[in-house]
């Protein structure tokens, strides 16, 4: 209950250069775009974002890239048919990547949120992305050690909130949202809609309001 | 001097000490009581471990529903606000650090701030852990609530537990009947005595050294 | 969609002697007794049985234990106040016992159905639970590395089923009941009441179909 | 001889031989279009990586929904019986072993079933995996849909694949234009030919052991 309701602009006011940032969805589904354009006003920079993908067209993520505020990016899938500004960073060196194949980088995340000190997966083993990596054969199967994944900050979409920060998202906008909030200092929310306490459906809620710090309508 | 602190006495001063807005599990036993003490204009949000945040009081007779218990199997009520959630999860809440505050009851606890709570170490003794362990290294704050000494008079607060542990340095405040004492990085600071004097405070926890009491109020 | 309705005794009948079992349930909130019942009907012994507590009075998982038909409880909390058939199994050495805190419980559970190798948790680390593990300090803390359990069977309850297998819960008896749903060979679910395929919001369901095997309405 | 196979016939042929109620990721690319050929009677649930199961066709024009789209980001549909999940709950289901059968696009397949799909290994490419590595691992059968031959004319399927690896041993079938070949301990079997003989698809899989035709149906 100590959730604060803010504006875009003073929500992102906190996300100092050099912070980490958790950035919620997949492609534009998902994407807490109103938070992105805040974060683009101020003056943080050498950022390191973590996301699924690292910008799509001229919006959200991609400009943060295109106005080189980011330094690091940790993602599943940069390439995009249309993620130009990324390419165009990444080429010119401006930009340092490291990419986790997608169920690591959540499993990653989750970790962090949860606790877990490190877990053994199959996923990347015997792959380049295990490189450099310590690996434990486990019942007969190759595993991969891989280490949590907390930020400084996580910037995500739900669709509603209620006002002991509670959250429901729609449809396939759901994604890296539920486990980014866990993994944060600090976890902001973009939602349609602020509703009073009470309005949601206990067992309907997806994100619980502990995880939640600081709330934005927009509608 | 002030009197020894009574149950009812002691789940009061705890609950005026959480503060506003705060995230709690209150274990099984006498920290339950607490609730009984929590105002509404608090906004403390309880947590449960069997999966549930917002819960309220205890239910009475009408509202008794076998589907909605707390940790200690007591048919409680939810509050608005609640949500569900599975064991995973509601584990990753206690792990990941997102609880303010974690009240539990102790066998033991060191000047260190180690913690036991959930086993005698009897040979014949049926251990059973549930939460604790995972509460204790995952609250970012742990508070004991007992007795100061057991019924024989032995204290509870020793220079090393001799029982099995529950956590390693994780209790920050001990409650008690006879006193609130703060715990941080190995140095037992008296906060508030009830029905005891410093000296024999002193005399009867032999071994652990106290600091006096802290100077800067209440919530220290 | 490979779901199987039955009844409760059609549903256990696959459990063999000697078959692990996840059950569900904290204490009797979400324990599936009548899956329990039907197993007592059948002449399966040499159980393991992991599930949070190991039975309450003379009902359900204490009376397989009383019957003799549990080789090993792997659980966080066997010892309560009406737990007198563990007590005396134990007692007598007729039952081997695996104490496991109750969030690593959960977590290795869930590590078993999500393709975890093993992780590493603070939990337990200093105390008498982590004797014989391995140990790791990561970031300055100790932690205990846990393997994942996975089980023949998982006998579980849930409030409302339909006929994809989608699950939904009732309160506080959702507990363990979405994790050993994924954990097991075989899941069977005890539910009040199925329903024809598209009767549950596909935002509300807990548990997807995906996890259900046979389905027995109990009402 | 049977003719060479379009895509659109490869599609139906692999939509053919997934089993009645089977769980179903089909992987960006040429995999979707396996989606068109599945009659509702197989009942086959289709899961999309980035958090759905009961995935339904691609949406036309009003249905389309930003904030429902596919693990290649198109607008999809619902269908009755679905559920939404969040991503560490989508990787559980496929790295846990709960798919049935995945369906990936390849740029190499080795005899041994490795699977290569995710980067060319040019030092100037950008590298980009997404849910690849973990539906390699994860999928109880990992199916590859690919051309046979590179359009220069090189073969696909090697003794040992030179790109770098999205998975080992995981490949199972290989459905392509030329033929279906089933991968099995190291042994690749010709199921059916298509518009090649199997003395010219030897050599010019030249090194690949190749065993001949299996007898026993199209479902081995």
């Amino acid at each position: 209950m100590r959730l604060r309701l803010a504006d875009a602009d003073e929500a992102v006011a906190d996300v100092r250069s050099g912070s980490s940032v958790l950035v919620g969805g997949f492609g534009l589904a998902g994407q807490p775009v109103e938070l992105i354009d805040a974060l683009l006003r101020t003056d943080a920079d050498d950022l390191t974002i973590i996301s699924n993908n690292a910008g799509n067209g001229d919006t959200g993520l991609a400009l943060l890239i295109a106005h080189d505020r980011v330094r690091k990016v940790i993602c599943s899938f940069p390439r995009q048919v249309d993620s130009w500004h990324f390419d165009a960073a990444f080429r010119d060196g401006r930009l340092e990547l490291e990419v986790v194949p997608q169920g690591t980088l959540a499993e990653r995340i989750r970790a962090g949120g949860a606790g877990i000190g490190g877990f053994f997966t199959p996923t990347a083993y015997g792959t380049p992305l295990a490189d450099g990596k310590e690996v434990r054969v486990i019942d007969g199967r190759g595993h991969v050690f891989e280490t949590p994944i907390r930020a400084d900050a996580a910037m995500i979409k739900a669709h509603l909130g209620d006002l002991a920060g509670n959250l429901v998202y729609r449809k396939t906008t759901r994604n890296f949202g539920p486990i980014m909030a866990t993994a944060a200092e600090t976890t902001i929310v973009q939602v349609s809609k602020v509703l009073p306490v009470g309005s949601l459906d206990p067992e309907m809620v997806v994100t619980p309001g502990i995880y939640t710090d600081v709330i934005v309508e927009s509608a | 001097m002030k009197p020894t602190l009574d149950r009812e006495a002691l789940a009061r001063l705890v609950a005026g000490d959480i503060p506003h807005g705060s995230y709690v599990n209150l274990g099984i036993g006498q920290p339950t009581q607490i609730s009984d003490f929590l105002s509404p204009e608090l906004q403390i949000t309880l947590h449960t471990e069997n999966g549930m945040l917002g819960m309220g009081p205890a239910a009475t007779a009408e509202e008794i529903d076998p589907d909605l218990i707390n940790a200690g199997k007591v048919a409680v009520t939810e509050l608005p606000g609640a949500a569900y959630f599975h064991q995973a999860d509601s584990f990753a809440i206690m792990r990941g650090g997102h609880l303010d505050i974690a009240v539990m009851g102790a066998l033991q606890v060191s000047a260190g701030g180690d913690l036991a709570n959930w086993h005698t170490g009897e040979p014949d003794a049926i251990p059973a852990v549930g939460g604790a362990m995972d509460l204790a290294v995952g609250a970012r704050q742990t508070w004991v609530m007992m007795t100061l000494f057991t019924r024989s008079g032995k204290p509870k607060i020793v220079p090393q537990c001799s029982y099995p542990l529950t956590g390693e340095y994780c209790v920050t405040r001990v409650y008690s009947d006879h006193a609130v004492l703060l715990i941080n990085d190995g140095v037992v600071t008296v906060r508030e005595l009830f029905g005891i004097s410093h000296a024999e405070l002193e005399s009867r926890l032999h071994g652990v050294r106290l600091s006096p009491a802290a100077r800067h109020g209440r919530n220290a």
